[in-house]
């Protein structure tokens, strides 16, 4: 079997190797702001993935200067993406999707919206899944053009994917030959970084170890800076070295309202508003004005979100602890 | 004493939970399958390997997660993990059961999460895709399904196979090249759990839940079920069931708070 | 171009399957010691590998039992093995052997009596390299029976392998096919595990995060047990989920006289006293004799090599501290 | 006034450290090769990112290591990751420069590091074999070869290809299927700086030692080398590179100590 679907990316190592070859090995400040770290780094028709998962750990300021700067006719990589999905479709700023999941929130549910947004056409959809979606960057991460795996055989997600029915040259086995995939950009929100780019992602990693490696270029956000000490005293810390990096940002709750482990947890509250107002076009277009056209930066946002006592909730909820404020509303 | 009424929900649990064997693995989304984990664990498999898809293991789960990524699913967890890794632990073989659901499924057991309607390109409804679910329906050992029953939703041909059930009988998942001895296992409904015909791979009705008749169950499935010879009444959830789902597992209401749809 | 070496283990992952699945996922007390975790998991005739990087993070007492309890005909993955190889060739253990790199200990030089074990033919070689090797462990560990792979190529490497060249789907690229390599015991010596088998493993991991997923049996020596706590209340110190695991031992100084990083570093006198025995049979039978095969454990061995006042040395020589204890001699 | 007088291992410690540019990538082996990017991250590059092959990424070297894996290698390190990584990097073409030896190489590079003899089973001399040596060759975008030089060398066909020079010649690594671009760059000896002629792809002298002549270089290679013209002098160790070396990189002479062989 061959899978119908698209190929949105050049799987070919050869020609990422040149561009990973040309990437700086010089430790070099590459701090810099959200607005900046877009404008030069995301270009229309790039090919994004964001890391974290979908509504744990995701880099909500990028994505919404993203939104916020129109960025047109990007690919998408959609494992496990809920809440950035949703973003981004808002937006209306893709246009190929590689899905294993989109537009749903997990157990809270599909935003009306977003669900149009893929069944009008805009989007052309190359079907995978959440294991295929990480063996791909694992297959890029290696340097190789592709991996075969055991999922997807015999379904209409193999018959959609774009992957190629190989027979294993030791066993006779069939397999899914799976196209490696390098994303033009990738996103991520980590924990720790320092100027140069080390970072220090706490928890599960989903799919960022691979994600980073596979990625040609790559823009973190963070909780906090950390000098480079902290890599340097602990070498187990470092999840992303820097000469994978290519933009840092500093933006503390930077996942809201994503949950961030060992942070923050996700508001569900605000999350839901979100869900509401995408029951009609007016509501929606309302939410995005408020929430994002119209404020100027993530603080703005996370003012308007309730600010530091919703964050300290948010907090007290991470850590299992009674509400320290009152709650507001 | 606590009340031995139960709701559809709690009925679910109840079952689900007998199914998971002590010292076995389960992979859980969030939901049912976590309170039937967390049970198990109380009751029958204080030794059930609890894994989540993106890479938590073994937490000390405190409260239910939200997302089968979020920070409840390592809380004390023996290992906060890759999802990548999740999927290769799956692909060699150490998840013996996953707990799925779908719109839509089949006789053979296949699921759609995909889509409603025939032109990929043109869906009538989109449904999120795959995620993990292909992934655990095609390499983990057991695949529970847990689902509300309904012509609608239990279909003789679903428009989408988004993960293999048995695809279309006996010997089609070993001609795909899907490692033998996986498939399909259960399906727990709020009218009846089902299996499969060891032979014609059909799905087949192996006991009804109480208070509800083989007909009722007949006749909300869209296509022709087998039926266990003598079938059997679920049984229904014990006194220590109740009490320990509702004390201890989600005393919040979480889920067994909420229909069984 | 087909390599003409044997392929030495099953790479079918059907077949490794049932066996994973057998595995207990209990928590479950693991601790035993060292002769008994050899007598029961380690049967003539396995495949057996060893982790750590040869004279770095090596189960020493592990292996001296191997020799102690005559263990025959094993195969070996030799992937930068060193004083490991040495060890396993002194007792002839093994009779085949996945060669990336063996015999030599390197800048140390190669030792005499391992080195005419490889040139006696008493052992059936397999050609592979560093990478490959590392390569076959993870498609093991991912539960594939081959993966792609770009070196080798064109080289008398890649014809003494058992790696068979295909063709990308995608861009018509060649790659070796390398198959998965499924031990069927690994040796791992780690800083700390606990009675189940979690285990931490400091700094550098080697191919040791795929080696004990891909391993049938896995034996963890470790330099201190642990409380499952400490694995709960820091779930990124994981290294190795218990249920990987079959046995665990606790050996202090384990991978004497190879370094333990943030431990102790390598005894390079007793290495080089190992070197300077293998020049004449009559010698090495002396030292084998008096070092491994007349101690009853590892306890003794360390005793003869200086004892806690060496081992001092070796923990001062780590911390780059000016040595506290006097140099015996 | 430090002495400007050298020794063989010093001269190639110089000359090798001069080829590693600032803002590049090098894998390093013990010895020689550690003290050359020692040497050139305190002239030249600054922002060397040193890589050990078994895990240990951009330490702070405290003292050399004897291991490209004991625990100076990830000294106050970046990154202590695992040798799977390092070649997964080095495949993605991340790593610019690695340095590699062997027993015998030949005019097109070609280098053996696993036998001596015609007869794969029975070899006459058995090396380690590759550890990493043909990843590196396969895959790092130039490879410096440090050797010393003699007849017994410096052969005209290798009697075990290792690791990839040229192979046959031009085209024959691209043929093979190794990335484009990639391949020998330089080979040090204790005579001569040798490189390869782009079009042939054979070895050619690009500069003699101080006090080396031409035939001297011949004489000690057992084929017909290609020279460049004009054939130049390898410019002698600085003073300055001689002092940073001497006091700084290597004050217990473990490297410059030693013979160059």
């Amino acid at each position: 079997m061959e899978g119908l679907g698209r190929i949105f990316t050049d799987c070919d190592p050869d020609h990422q190797r040149g561009i990973f070859r040309a990437k700086s090995k010089k430790l070099i400040d590459k701090v810099t702001t959200v607005p900046e770290a877009v404008r030069n780094l995301v270009r229309d028709g790039d090919y994004l993935a964001v890391g974290g998962f979908g509504g744990v750990r995701i880099p909500t300021a990028l994505l919404h200067e993203i939104v916020r700067q129109k960025k047109q006719h990007l690919g998408f990589a959609g494992h496990t993406s809920t809440h950035d999905c949703e973003i981004l479709a808002a937006g209306r700023c893709f246009d190929r999707c590689d899905v294993a999941y989109v537009i749903g929130l997990e157990a809270r549910g599909i935003p009306k919206m977003a669900r149009k947004y893929f069944e009008s056409g805009a989007v052309e959809c190359t079907e995978w899944t959440n294991a295929t979606l990480s063996w791909r960057l694992r297959a890029a991460a290696m340097g190789i053009s592709f991996i075969p795996v055991r999922s997807m055989l015999g379904t209409d997600t193999g018959l959609h994917s774009a992957a190629k029915e190989i027979l294993c040259p030791f066993t006779g086995q069939k397999y899914f030959a799976v196209p490696a995939l390098f994303p033009d950009v990738a996103l991520i929100h980590v924990h720790e970084s320092d100027t140069f780019g080390n970072a220090h992602l706490r928890g599960i990693q989903v799919s960022d170890q691979d994600l980073a490696r596979a990625s040609k270029k790559v823009i973190l956000s963070c909780e906090r800076l950390v000098s480079t000490d902290f890599f340097r005293n602990d070498q187990e810390r470092t999840t992303i070295p820097y000469y994978l990096v290519d933009a840092v940002v500093e933006v503390p709750f930077g996942s809201y309202p994503g949950n961030m482990p060992y942070e923050y947890y996700s508001d569900e509250r605000h999350l839901q508003q979100w869900m509401v107002a995408e029951e009609t076009p007016q509501d929606y277009q309302a939410f995005l004005d408020k929430y994002i056209f119209n404020t100027a930066d993530f603080g703005e946002y996370l003012a308007l979100c309730g600010g530091k006592k919703r964050m300290q909730q948010l907090r007290d909820l991470e850590f299992l602890r009674p509400p320290q404020a009152e709650e507001v509303e | 004493m606590i009340s031995t009424e139960y709701n559809g929900m709690e009925l679910l649990v109840c079952v689900a939970s007998r199914y998971l064997e002590d010292g076995s693995s389960v992979s859980v989304g969030t939901g049912l399958p976590v309170a039937a984990a967390m049970l198990a664990q109380k009751l029958y498999a204080p030794n059930l390997l609890v894994i989540f898809e993106a890479g938590g293991i073994a937490p000390l789960l405190p409260t239910m997660p939200i997302s089968v990524g979020d920070s409840r699913t390592t809380y004390k967890a023996i290992q906060a993990t890759s999802m990548t890794e999740v999927m290769d632990t799956l692909a060699r073989g150490l998840v013996d059961i996953c707990f799925l659901g779908g719109a839509q499924i089949d006789m053979y057991g296949n699921l759609n999460s995909t889509m409603v309607g025939t032109d990929y390109r043109h869906p009538k409804v989109r449904f999120p895709g795959s995620g993990g679910a292909n992934d655990f329906g095609s390499l983990a050992w057991r695949t529970i399904v847990v689902s509300p029953q309904s012509v609608r939703r239990f279909v003789t041909k679903v428009d989408f196979i988004t993960t293999p059930g048995y695809l279309d009988g006996p010997g089609a998942r070993e001609k795909a090249g899907l490692p033998p001895g996986t498939g399909p296992y259960k399906v727990i409904t709020n009218l009846a759990v089902l299996g499969y015909d060891q032979e014609s791979k059909w799905m087949r009705v192996e006991s009804v839940h109480p208070g509800v008749t083989l007909d009722e169950v007949k006749s909300n499935t869209g296509f022709q079920l087998l039926v266990k010879d003598p079938l059997e009444t679920t049984e229904a959830p014990t006194e220590q069931e109740l009490r320990m789902l509702r004390e201890e597992v989600d005393p919040l209401k979480l889920v067994i708070g909420r229909e069984a749809k």
